[in-house]
């Protein structure tokens, strides 16, 4: 296959895939029990917005004519207007992203070059006493709820020691004294924003160690018993120089993993969000589910299953590019 | 006589398991001389992998030489580190062509690279240097020079096989180790890279050591061959005294289990069982269960390889019934049905 | 289903039998404009198996042999041609007579150490085929089947698993396990390619020894002429997906009449270190089976080239009993219209 | 005759029974899977009995002698594990929650790798369309995250306690479905498939006998694992609030300690449950993965989970 079909097929079934979801939410959404407007009303809207929001999703038409009006509106990345705080919901879930993005990309990051490479010697100096003995934190951390991790978190470094805040982005003074006219990244420059950083940073960092520990290791371990590696080892390479030749092959599984790796990651940080009371998307769904707020949850669900889905794409596109036998044809 | 290149004396080799060590090679000796085609033939679990592997350093990490020495050049190898291995043997001494040649090169990388990165470490020579270099050589292996840019996927199985012989060749090494070369192939690419491999033996003074279980093509490009069973060399010396004049037993049968394409309805002879896989010290002669010839004194010691006759230089067999074969093989040639189209130059 | 008296049918026959693989062309190929030719792995191959008469179809590996017996026993449909059991075509089979073909015609594969399903004991690997077929069976014909193949004393074998007997001992039990159900014919995929030598030829004895006392038909593939010689009586050498050449075994290895058999039979080595055999004249590896050009396939390697090789041979007598295909062997007036559709072999007898 | 017919049977008996037995007589050489086995074990018990040995019912509100409700008490001999700040004990709380996280594990467990073996299985074997089909329902489950999807999902449509489990086990299978199809993909071809086919087995007689026990010890280690991330993904959801509040399940524990305020100071109420959590799930995973590593197969299944 050439790299040419390869992406041609790879980016219809990205579409197909986006398409799916948009539907999938749509029917999710009209299988509510009550109609949404009777909520709107219920929470205290008035008539007029109620009528705005039928107009825009077009509530009274036939339901293939709603479904059209929701793809557009999807497509224009118009989700509507946030019931509960009574402004588009792109405005709202915008800075929401922002800070859940500052955490999670780093963190991810993080966690994953540490896994990578703690993996790599583990896999390499096998019989040691790190590969027999570190093993066990690493798959204890693996089993603890994500959670969970960050409540210990919590008790060890700010409650006994005292370290860093129990929750929160920045102490709300801080941001006061800021006043209403200080650009919108101005808080994340502050020293206070660091101090509410570290914990949760850390927390994902090793809470996502160890998937790709483990991928690695396993990956290396078998790398070093391919027939090639063997004998580029027999063709005397140095040592460093073989490892760099085993890193390039045992790195593909970590890559391939990656985007199923992110997706559980924007799954278990709603969790962490919630611990550390960050304002991310993830409280953002939550207090969303709780008010009933469904343009914000169509939205933001729609958000986090479209990052993965996109994510596994321009993996796949990477690792096409990586390895002769896709991109090459023969 | 001058010194041998590559010299195994008494070399023992075990592989530490949960169930004890097990012997994979017991006190085998044998040499190649410079200049030499020399065969190491046998079935598999005969050992004779584990033993060139020892040569280049490819013995898995449970696996050790305990007793014996291996000279290259006169000088003990077998304790190399892996660093003395990369300084002074592999590559611009002894190179290598694997039995796995389909995966054996490096997927991700042009096969031009593969051989840069080899002259970089082990050579003084300039990229553009290497690169004419390995150019010559694929036209030797009979592909074509305008090729070394393709990645290995692009080959076929006998492409890659050219290949690797290639790269083996690549810093003209004193001896070329080359296990099973042709086992995954078909006739005719097996036929060409030993064509191949006769024009590498006319034009250079390059040795090697073919491993194979396939004795015909041992006694066809190779002027010595040393038998192995279960560990232990059974027999060794030229392949034109070897054919003549086979004395250990296991040798006498294998020779004969071999299809000869100009007797078709000669008869095979068959070997029951199989080496056996040795715990421990090895204290018998490893044939000792599948031959129809034993005695008691074979299950007692492990027999010494010692000279067949004054008239044949360096034929050694290891049996305690030496002096009998002849005798035992009129009684396989009734046994069998051999016909005597099957034994030419007697 | 009728057993012709006279046994003047074949008990199994091939008549001009195609399988091509069609390669998937979708929507994006369509895109892209690229309508691909299908790939032709077995291609007009006829030939008839008498009772107890084997035959052996050598080739290098990709030249179709194993795709050739894969459709003969229909784990895949073929794209042309048909397949006769005792006369009656696969294509009219009922639910019956396939029943009865499939208990009759029994494989053997290459490749000992998956043949045999490892959490199945000896004994149910013995058993299934009974079972399969509703055969009623006693502990004896098991035993009697492991006798056959040599394995003494059953009670030895029987509650094994395959990972506790050798290579040679589980293709010992994949050839009892087809000899149990008393089929006609067997089919034999390279049985013994992944054995050592010093098995081989046991395994080799055995099956000859099995076809005469069991008078079994038997379909022997093999890239190996040497093994084979001493078990078959009737050779066809294949080459990317066509019968190049037939002939009985022991005139084919001595007067082979296909540049490319001669190339085949001229490469084989001679345990023999005065035999000064040349090495094989032959360059390059075979075209991949996705391009074909027209004419005689072998005519880019093949050392005795001539302009008529465009043009494919047809299959002529070259001597008694002896067919091949290629220009060297007749006049250009015996050709008949150079469609490859009207070039048939007259190898069916 | 009577030898022939139970011949048959014992075939068939003797098949499985003989797979299982030899899985657990190794496992039991095994000094961590002997551990494993033990503790999960006595959870099993737990579940069962926990309730009648309970020093106190879970929600009764304790009071000190004076009359005061006994608020976070740190640890005592009268409460081993302190008390919560309702006033609640909470060893018995623990033991009280080990029921539903069993159920939540078996059950979540059993319809993962039901879903899980039946698509991969189904799909690997016949191939062709329907492996399309059920390929890309599969890679489309992959795009959904669990936690969102089923907050979504519980807080629009009612809390639960066994519609979360079903959510779970609902989204979970589709790892074992991904790698259950290579497998299978890789199986099919072998000789003794291919045998058994031309002498004209069926092709459930195929997948019954030849197909699953090939894939058996993958199907428990996905059992295993399912088992471990079914609890995980359970307490994650109490966590946040949606599940039901009235189940006493460790995850509501955390969620009370952590909502109290408390979390920092009464940590013998918040690490206990999540303690428990983690060795459950490490336990149930580690005999699963010594199951299939003994039974010879490759672990590259570990890690496609989720």
């Amino acid at each position: 296959m050439s790299m040419k079909r390869y992406v041609a097929v790879r980016t219809i079934q990205t579409a197909v895939l986006l398409m799916l979801i948009l539907t999938f939410l749509f029917m999710l959404f009209r299988l509510i029990p009550g109609s949404i407007a009777d909520q709107m009303i219920f929470q205290g809207a008035s008539p007029e917005a109620v009528a705005a929001f039928e107009e825009q999703w077009g509530l009274n038409d036939p339901l293939h004519v709603q479904y059209y009006h929701y793809l557009v509106n999807m497509a224009q990345l118009d989700p509507g207007t946030s019931l509960h705080y009574r402004k588009p919901v792109l405005d709202y879930v915008k800075l929401k992203m922002f800070n859940t993005f500052i955490l999670v990309a780093p963190g991810v990051t993080a966690g994953y070059l540490l896994g990578t490479s703690l993996g790599t010697i583990m896999g390499i100096k096998r019989d040691s006493l790190l590969e027999k003995y570190g093993i066990f934190p690493i798959v204890g951390v693996g089993t603890t709820p994500s959670f969970f991790l960050a409540i210990i978190g919590v008790i060890i470094f700010a409650g006994w020691l005292g370290l860093v805040p129990t929750s929160g982005m920045i102490t709300p003074q801080v941001a006061l004294e800021m006043g209403e006219d200080a650009p919108w990244w101005k808080i994340y420059t502050t020293g206070d924003f660091l101090w509410h950083y570290v914990l949760p940073f850390s927390v994902i960092a090793i809470k996502y160690m160890y998937e790709p520990l483990l991928i690695m290791r396993t990956s290396v371990v078998e790398m070093a018993g391919q027939d090639f590696l063997h004998y580029h080892k027999l063709t005397g390479l140095p040592k460093a120089r073989w490892i760099r030749h085993l890193g390039k092959h045992a790195i593909i599984p970590i890559i391939t993993f990656y985007p199923i790796s992110l997706g559980r990651a924007i799954s278990g940080l709603v969790l962490i969000e919630i611990v550390f009371n960050w304002p991310g998307i993830g409280n953002a769904l939550v207090e969303a589910v709780l008010q009933s707020d469904y343009p914000v949850i169509q939205f933001v669900f729609f958000l986090t299953a479209a990052f993965v889905v996109v994510g596994n794409y321009v993996v796949d596109i990477v690792y096409g590019m990586i390895d002769p036998r896709i991109s090459i044809a023969d | 006589m001058t010194e041998p290149l590559l010299e195994f004396r008494d070399v023992t080799i075990q592989y530490q398991t949960n169930r004890g060590p097990v012997t994979a090679v017991s006190g085998a000796s044998f040499s190649i001389e410079p200049g030499e085609f020399s065969g190491l033939v046998g079935e598999s679990g005969s050992g004779k992998s584990t033993l060139v592997k020892s040569v280049i350093g490819g013995l898995d990490s449970n696996g050790e030489v305990t007793a014996g020495k291996i000279l290259y050049k006169g000088e003990e190898i077998q304790d190399y580190t892996e660093e003395e291995l990369n300084e002074k043997i592999r590559w611009k001494e002894i190179s290598y062509i694997p039995q796995s040649s389909m995966n054996s090169l490096d997927p991700l990388q042009r096969v031009s690279e593969q051989a840069v990165e080899i002259a970089s470490v082990h050579s003084d020579l300039s990229k553009s240097e290497a690169l004419e270099r390995f150019k010559e050589l694929f036209e030797i292996v009979g592909l074509s020079p305008d090729r070394i840019d393709d990645y290995p996927h692009q080959f076929s199985g006998g492409m890659q096989q050219r290949a690797i012989t290639a790269l083996a060749l690549f810093l003209d090494p004193a001896l070329i180790i080359a296990d099973e070369p042709t086992t995954a192939l078909d006739v005719i690419m097996q036929d060409q890279i030993f064509k191949y491999l006769d024009r590498v033996k006319a034009n250079t003074d390059t040795s090697m050591l073919l491993i194979t279980h396939d004795i015909s093509v041992v006694f066809e490009s190779c002027e010595q061959i040393a038998v192995l069973h279960g560990g232990q060399v059974c027999e060794s010396g030229s392949v034109e005294d070897i054919y003549r004049n086979p004395t250990h037993p296991y040798s006498i049968l294998l020779q004969r289990a071999f299809p000869d394409i100009r007797y078709p309805d000669r008869k095979l002879e068959i070997i029951e069982g199989h080496p056996p896989e040795q715990l421990g010290e090895v204290t018998e002669c490893s044939f000792v269960e599948r031959c129809p010839w034993a005695v008691d004194a074979c299950y007692e010691n492990a027999p010494p390889l010692e000279n067949v006759s004054e008239s044949e230089q360096n034929h050694q067999s290891a049996c305690f019934r030496n002096d009998e074969t002849h005798a035992l093989k009129g009684e396989l040639t009734e046994l069998a049905g051999l016909t005597d189209g099957g034994e030419p130059n007697e | 289903m009728e057993v012709n008296p006279m046994n003047e049918t074949p008990v199994l026959e091939i008549r001009n039998l195609e399988k091509y693989f069609t390669r998937k062309g979708g929507f994006l190929d369509s895109l892209f404009g690229s309508s691909k030719e299908p790939i032709r792995a077995v291609d007009d191959v006829s030939l008839a198996l008498d009772q107890n008469e084997v035959q052996g179809i050598i080739g290098e590996s990709g030249c179709g042999k194993s795709t050739l017996l894969k459709t003969v026993i229909g784990l895949t449909d073929p794209t042309g041609g048909d397949i006769f059991y005792k006369g009656k075509p696969l294509s009219e089979f009922s639910k019956r007579d396939w029943k009865e073909f499939r208990k009759n015609v029994q494989i053997i594969f290459q490749n000992p150490f998956e043949s045999l399903d490892p959490k199945f004991t000896v004994r149910e690997s013995l058993i299934e085929p009974l079972k399969i077929h509703d055969i009623e069976y006693s502990e004896e014909r098991i035993h009697d089947a492991l006798d056959r193949v040599q394995l003494n004393p059953p009670q030895k074998y029987l509650d094994r698993l395959p990972k506790q007997l050798s290579g040679g001992e589980k293709q010992r039990v994949s050839i009892a396990r087809a000899i149990i159900v008393e089929p006609d014919v067997i089919l034999a995929d390279e049985p013994v390619s992944m054995l050592d030598v010093s098995t081989q030829a046991a395994i080799l004895r055995l099956l000859s020894d099995l076809t005469e006392e069991l008078g079994l038909s038997m379909l022997y593939i093999s890239h190996d002429l040497s093994t084979v010689s001493d078990i078959c009586d009737l050779i066809h050498v294949m080459y990317l997906g066509r019968v190049v050449e037939t002939a009985p075994t022991n005139q084919i290895l001595g007067q082979p009449r296909h540049p490319y058999s001669q190339a085949l039979i001229d490469a084989i080595p001679i345990p023999d270190p005065f035999s000064d055999r040349p090495r094989t004249a032959l360059d390059g590896s075979p075209p991949s089976p996705e391009e074909l050009e027209a004419g005689c396939r072998f005519k880019d390697r093949c050392p005795e080239r001539m302009p008529r090789c465009d043009t494919a041979p047809k299959k002529v007598e070259t001597d008694p009993d002896q067919f091949t295909a290629c220009h060297l062997h007749y006049e250009e007036s015996d050709s008949r219209p150079n469609t490859e559709a009207a070039l048939q072999g007259g190898n069916t007898q | 005759m009577s030898l022939e017919v139970g011949g048959i049977r014992s075939l068939k008996d003797r098949f499985l029974i003989r797979d299982v037995l030899s899985g657990l007589r190794r496992l039991m050489d095994d000094r961590p899977a002997k551990l494993a086995m033990g503790y999960l074990s006595v959870m099993l018990v737990l579940a069962v009995i926990g309730p009648h040995i309970a020093p106190y019912p879970y929600d009764k509100i304790l009071f000190s002698e004076a009359g005061q409700i006994l608020r976070a008490q740190p640890p005592s001999l009268a409460h081993p594990l302190g008390t919560t700040s309702t006033g609640q004990d909470v060893l018995s709380r623990m033991i009280y929650g080990v029921r539903p996280t069993m159920i939540t594990g078996l059950l979540g467990g059993l319809i993962i790798v039901t879903l899980g073996g039946m698509v991969g299985i189904t799909a690997g074997y016949l191939g062709g369309q329907t492996d399309n089909v059920l390929m890309r329902i599969t890679d489309f489950i992959y795009s959904i995250p669990l936690i969102p999807f089923a907050i979504v999902l519980v807080g629009v449509f009612g809390i639960d306690f066994f519609v979360t489990i079903f959510i779970i086990g609902g989204i979970l299978w589709r790892g074992s479905a991904r790698v259950l199809r290579s497998k299978v993909l890789q199986i099919k071809q072998r000789p003794y498939i291919l045998m058994t086919k031309a002498s004209g087995a069926s092709t459930p007689y195929i997948i019954l006998k030849h197909i699953v026990p090939n894939v058996g010890s993958m199907v428990i280690l996905f059992f295993a694992m399912g088992i471990g991330y079914a609890i995980i993904a359970q307490a994650g959801l109490a966590f946040v609030g949606v599940s039901n509040p009235f189940i006493p399940s460790w995850g509501v524990m955390i969620r009370n300690a952590y909502r109290s305020g408390l979390v920092a100071d009464a940590w013998w109420w918040s690490l206990p449950p999540g303690l428990l959590i983690s060795t459950t799930v490490l336990s149930a995973i580690m005999l699963g993965r010594r199951f299939e590593v003994l039974s010879g197969q490759t672990d590259d299944a570990m890690l496609e989970m989720g």
